[in-house]
């Protein structure tokens, strides 16, 4: 009937094992080259943007290009310092994980500049709506570690009795919205809630979240819908960390395109930028944000990193990606980039950087030591099982109250 | 008073809210200019503007995402689903969102929010404009489920669930939009202004969430309804002459059991009734309930009186709806003495 | 605590009552502006096509520029006569609604080229997943009125038993899947539908039809990610008719971009298209319909047009829109353009256009009448209410059994 | 006969599946290399090749959608979603689409697809992975809803939903992947090789749906269980000493009714165990029929054992599961001689 061949099915190639970098690099622009339009940009003058990288540090720490901004070495120092104490929390929660002090846990190693650089431009009263790979955004503005921990462990003091599973942190005060575990659903909620802010003519701004893979999500379109349709504040970040568990950022639709495109069909502002990059994210971070404090709407930024840790404590990378893949540092190490930058000014040192390793690592040590204090998953002070019918509802309705009794409560 | 339809008691509540509290936003599909494809919300715009009142883009999951993010910042948003057939894309944000906010934060986040869906058969909609799923509801913590049967209680009861902290499923039985229906097709349509339920006052009222209403008083049957059901049962018991007594539920969840037991104590009889699919329908949970704890009152097994456990079809909407005769069938059943 | 002014909400204005236009001018090209791309073309080389309008007849009715092909006059014909007995064949159910033969009627006027057009470059086997705007799918092949007629009156004949809203049809047989009722839903079935195709190595191609105001839903972007990812031989077409019942296309988030340019992000080629064209539409959907068939993958295709009628007759389009919006016509009767062009060609006539109208009408009104003869919504013969409980499952279980009897069957 | 896994018995029903029918094919998050974040795919994709076990994107409206095309291509889709807990986003897909597919058309498409889902508690999941939402499919008319508890059943009754021409929803209780676990979270852990019904044949067979098992013969009281649930049945069984017949339902939808009742008739007294919420849960549906069916035999009213009425909480998880220690003061209540 047909002179057409038969039909195939296209299952996107994964990475290389033996290619470590596994990030596109034809798309890697050099520090610097990429321009840095007006906030009052029309869209469609930056499209070539989402098919580039936003780059400022450059191999040898040199900032170059017109999103270098001349910043004070305290802030860079700050800069420096939330993202070694962001890792050090990693790792010692890490370590409380195997202990058996708690069930489950998840790293952003090598994706803390991006939660950090963000907050370092937010001012109190906006709002973010996290993943779980943003504890930055609390380290960043000093939340107390101590009140991370207590989620983490589950235990009579986690602000959230015992309710969400460890990582899953909420903090109103710290503009921290509730991470809900199911993928997806708070960005268009972010959008709902810079469309308030918008409606009260308020001034504050909301930011977004979500992982490459989870771009796929139907939710990720209706954020991108609503956004494009009432331009409310706020800014849509995708860390595009190239995986998703096991699946490369190939099977969300990143195979020949970038996640900063999409944005292109709602006629929504978007970048690619580096992000291990503290600079590039900082500078990136706050344009974004100036567009939304100033009423021009929503901008989508493309963070490309790497998730150089398994994706939890449940999972194991060596079934699906090269042993060596995390250690390859794709864009090199956030930490180790801003270091080697503030070395080059003559602001920080080698010294300096291993004592301030050891300090973090006490204050978070202690921190957790006295965390452990208010119990942990299944040892010690725990909240009583009577808050389990607490706050299903503002007032606890009749039926639960008889179950609570039926408990023995 | 003024007797109005259950359109424009439902019109007047948002309007009494948005006028009193400027938090109250109201949105969803043809909402905004046009008023609404049912027309509840008409004139909101005009009068509040298009930043209170507003049209939304077809996606349900944006709408009910973006009320939770709205109501997380302090609003008191009002979204409208236009049929609740068309709920399931926006069923994540609710289940998984809006009724676990205060739950999971501990109270730190809230979502106090309204969806309003019409719900419910007898239009000859076809399967997509004739779904009750309160049950889908009901079986989620944290969500109130609501379902006026009259123009009174819609406005009093949609006022409550606006002022509600809690989120609010607020179903409004589409074929009791424009008179009280009690499943007579065959018969000339009532007008609301006929029915004593639709006097409704201008301003400010409250109907409670969480209490039933006993419609009807009797002593042989108790028959537990909602929605147009409520009619339909009223219909029956005239139609049998049965000394039935029929309570409004109102509220499925959190259901005013109280209520319940103790009429079917009264009575020894009871009769379950509602349009959605039998199976896990929420007749199952008022039967389940209903033995448990009147066990020993019961002198017949709870029955149940409910949709088929087909999809809604068309061409048989009147055998699939469950009326006055079906309705009736049950009560002889339930009162008959063997 | 902050320099910046208080926001606004956006809320997207709506086209004046006074520009009868409701179309946004500063869009369409001119006839034969628009190149021809290879069919294997760069999705990225064709980016700007997005933006325009691929048009064929001009003011004159000639064919102009590189999508114009050398169609045979009995080809065009049949197009006209296709287009012209769809609008033939509305008009009848819009009687027999008013009537009260039956509960509900949609029209697709001033719609009638896309899905005649589209459907003539398709091959047996080939499946679209329709919206309720696309019955000329069906008469452009010919497929029989009276069995439609028949499903419109939920008569006893209707091969879906009466089971679902007039204008839901579903004919597996002519490659028309079944109206949901659900917007959106189909859209990301056709792409699996698709898949499935390219995972058996067949060579059938799938078509999936969305409206303009349906692409906010979830599905769409389910469907774009998916078709992106495993590149499978399906057409996407999105309708533009302007309006979502009383929402303008501004309100899904077309006010200051197209729905041809969503597809940009997913690196799927994508092409913007005057719908009332015939010789546009059909050009474009043969080039669409080969690159699937060639395993090059999906294409999504903007069909610009106008809801002439009302949404349904359900629908009071005066409460929303300037009552004579609909008599501009703002890209011209599909109808009369085509017919024009026979004309200048030589091949038709004002003469044998009202002959066939009045041909097409009788044809229409016979088959109504027949139709009739199986009974209607309300009266005559229909389908026993026991068939309500059969094709719940292939097997009729036990819990239906007794629910049958229960009603009494 | 090997000893298996719940894990590698559902594995081997797909691996034979795909054998026997190319049409056969396996999609999910996670599914195709990789094997699924439980392996229960392991394998596949390099046997049969990535177009028939491949990785999908993370949408879950995206899976279902798929599938239900590819059924009505006429294909034997099995979608994996990846917790039970993330099936709402397709829901949609579920309820408006693939269960009412067949109907809707009057046969001319059908929706033959499998989706399978790890449900249940009893790991620490907090929420979002922990949940059983078994009702929310057993209300919807044109499914059919499995959950087996042991890798025998597990096997056979997903082969046999591959093969069935309906839309299967396909629940696997996680803490049962490993091992029989029974509620005592405080006992070592037992692997399935202790159970005899981990004795899994190689090849093809199937255990029809439809139909429930007596799992253990009694006289005082009726247990209704399904997976998880029916290992905890047993364990307070053995616990109180209590004469418990004990039915593991294994489908919910279309539910065995006569193994049921004719338990309920010979012992009178019926207590129904899931770990869902208690409102609107399938347990409801139970008691309800029972109560009709069963009236004049039953001594006691039904009593229901459940998840509590609020989110599946994280450090709670043993206060909130219902573990033997519950079932068996239901048992105790239900055969106590007033
Ligand atoms: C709705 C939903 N589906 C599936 C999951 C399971 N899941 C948890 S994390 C994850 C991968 C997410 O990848 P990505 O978005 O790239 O974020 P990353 O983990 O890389 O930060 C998946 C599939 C979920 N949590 N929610
Ligand atoms: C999921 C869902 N939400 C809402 C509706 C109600 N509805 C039916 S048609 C329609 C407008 C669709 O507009 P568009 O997609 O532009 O198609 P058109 O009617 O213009 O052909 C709406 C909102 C529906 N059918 N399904
Ligand atoms: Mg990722
Ligand atoms: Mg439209």
């Amino acid at each position: 009937m047909t002179e057409f061949a038969p039909l195939s099915l296209h299952v996107p190639t994964r990475p290389s094992p033996q290619d470590n970098a596994t990030i596109d690099t034809s798309r890697l622009s050099p520090a610097g080259a990429v321009r840095r339009p007006a906030v009052d940009v029309d869209p469609t003058e930056i499209h070539d943007l989402a098919y580039k990288l936003v780059r400022v540090l450059d191999e040898n720490g040199e900032a170059q290009g017109e999103w270098a901004a001349a910043l004070e070495p305290d802030v860079l120092r700050k800069g420096l310092r939330d993202m070694m104490k962001t890792r050090a929390y990693d790792q010692r929660m890490m370590r409380l994980q195997r202990q058996g002090l708690t069930s489950f846990y998840m790293q952003c190693t090598g994706e803390e500049a991006v939660a950090c650089a963000f907050q370092s431009v937010l001012e109190k009263g906006d709002m973010n709506f996290p993943t779980y790979r943003q504890q930055g955004l609390l380290i960043a503005q000093d939340w107390p570690v101590v009140d991370m921990v207590n989620q983490i462990l589950s235990n009579s003091a986690d602000r959230i009795k015992g309710r969400q599973l460890p990582v899953m942190y909420s903090a109103k005060e710290a503009g921290f919205f509730s991470i809900s575990g199911n993928l997806g659903t708070q960005y268009i909620q972010a959008v709902g809630w810079a469309m308030a802010s918008a409606i009260r003519n308020d001034t504050r701004v909301a930011a977004a979240w979500i992982g490459d893979g989870s771009t796929a999500e139907s939710d990720f379109h209706a954020a991108l819908v609503f956004a494009s349709v009432y331009r409310p504040p706020v800014i849509l970040n995708v860390v595009n960390n190239q995986w998703a568990i096991s699946s490369p950022q190939s099977i969300a639709g990143g195979e020949r395109t970038t996640f900063a495109a999409r944005a292109h069909g709602y006629n929504i502002p978007s970048l690619r930028v580096d992000g291990n990059d503290y600079l590039a994210v900082k500078a990136v971070s706050e344009w974004a944000v100036e567009r939304a404090r100033r009423n021009l709407g929503p901008t989508l930024i493309e963070w490309v990193t790497y998730r150089v840790a398994p994706h939890s404590t449940s999972d194991d990378p060596s079934k699906y990606r090269a042993k060596d893949a995390s250690a390859a540092w794709p864009l090199g190490d956030p930490i180790t980039r801003l270091k080697t930058h503030l070395i080059a000014r003559g602001e920080w040192s080698e010294e300096r950087s291993v004592q301030l390793e050891a300090e973090l690592d006490q204050e978070i040590a202690a921190a957790a030591q006295e965390a452990r204090g208010f119990g942990t998953l299944h040892d010690g002070p725990k909240q009583s099982p009577a808050t389990m019918f607490e706050d299903v509802y503002k007032d606890m309705p009749r039926h639960l109250r008889e179950q609570r009794q039926k408990l023995g409560y | 008073m003024p007797s109005r339809t259950m359109i424009e008691a439902i019109r007047s509540a948002m309007d009494v809210s948005m006028e009193r509290d400027d938090k109250v936003v109201v949105f969803g599909e043809d909402v905004g200019f046009f008023g609404g494809v049912f027309r509840c919300t008409e004139g909101l715009q005009k009068k509040y503007g298009a930043s209170r009142c507003f049209d939304a883009p077809i996606s349900e999951s944006g709408i009910v995402g973006a009320a939770v993010g709205m109501a997380a910042y302090g609003l008191r948003p009002v979204a409208e689903i236009q049929f609740a057939d068309y709920m399931y894309p926006g069923y994540d944000q609710i289940v998984s969102e809006a009724a676990r906010l205060r739950f999971r934060t501990a109270g730190d986040f809230t979502a106090p929010m309204v969806v309003r869906m019409p719900c419910g058969g007898g239009i000859f909609g076809g399967q997509t404009h004739s779904q009750s799923p309160e049950a889908l509801f009901t079986h989620v913590s944290g969500l109130k489920t609501v379902i006026p049967s009259n123009p009174y209680d819609a406005k009093g009861l949609l006022i409550s669930a606006i002022e509600d902290d809690d989120p609010v499923i607020f179903l409004e039985p589409k074929r009791l939009y424009n008179g009280p229906f009690d499943g007579h097709h065959d018969r000339p349509v009532v007008p609301w202004s006929k029915h004593d339920l639709s006097e409704v006052p201008d301003g400010h009222y409250t109907v409670p969430i969480g209490k039933a209403v006993v419609r009807r008083e009797g002593s042989a049957v108790t028959v537990l309804a909602y929605g147009t059901m409520v009619h339909v049962a009223e219909a029956a018991a005239n139609d049998t002459g049965i000394d039935a007594e029929i309570i409004d539920l109102r509220t499925l969840m959190p259901l005013d059991i109280d209520t319940i037991v103790r009429s079917v104590e009264k009575t020894g009889r009871c009769v379950v009734v509602h349009e959605a699919t039998r199976t896990s329908g929420f007749g199952a949970e008022l039967a389940a309930e209903v033995q448990e704890r009147c066990f020993y009152h019961l002198e017949k097994p709870v029955q149940r009186v409910t949709g088929w456990d087909t999809p809604y079809p068309h061409v048989h909407e009147w055998e699939y709806f469950p009326g006055p005769k079906r309705v009736g069938e049950a009560l002889i059943e339930a009162t008959a003495k063997d």
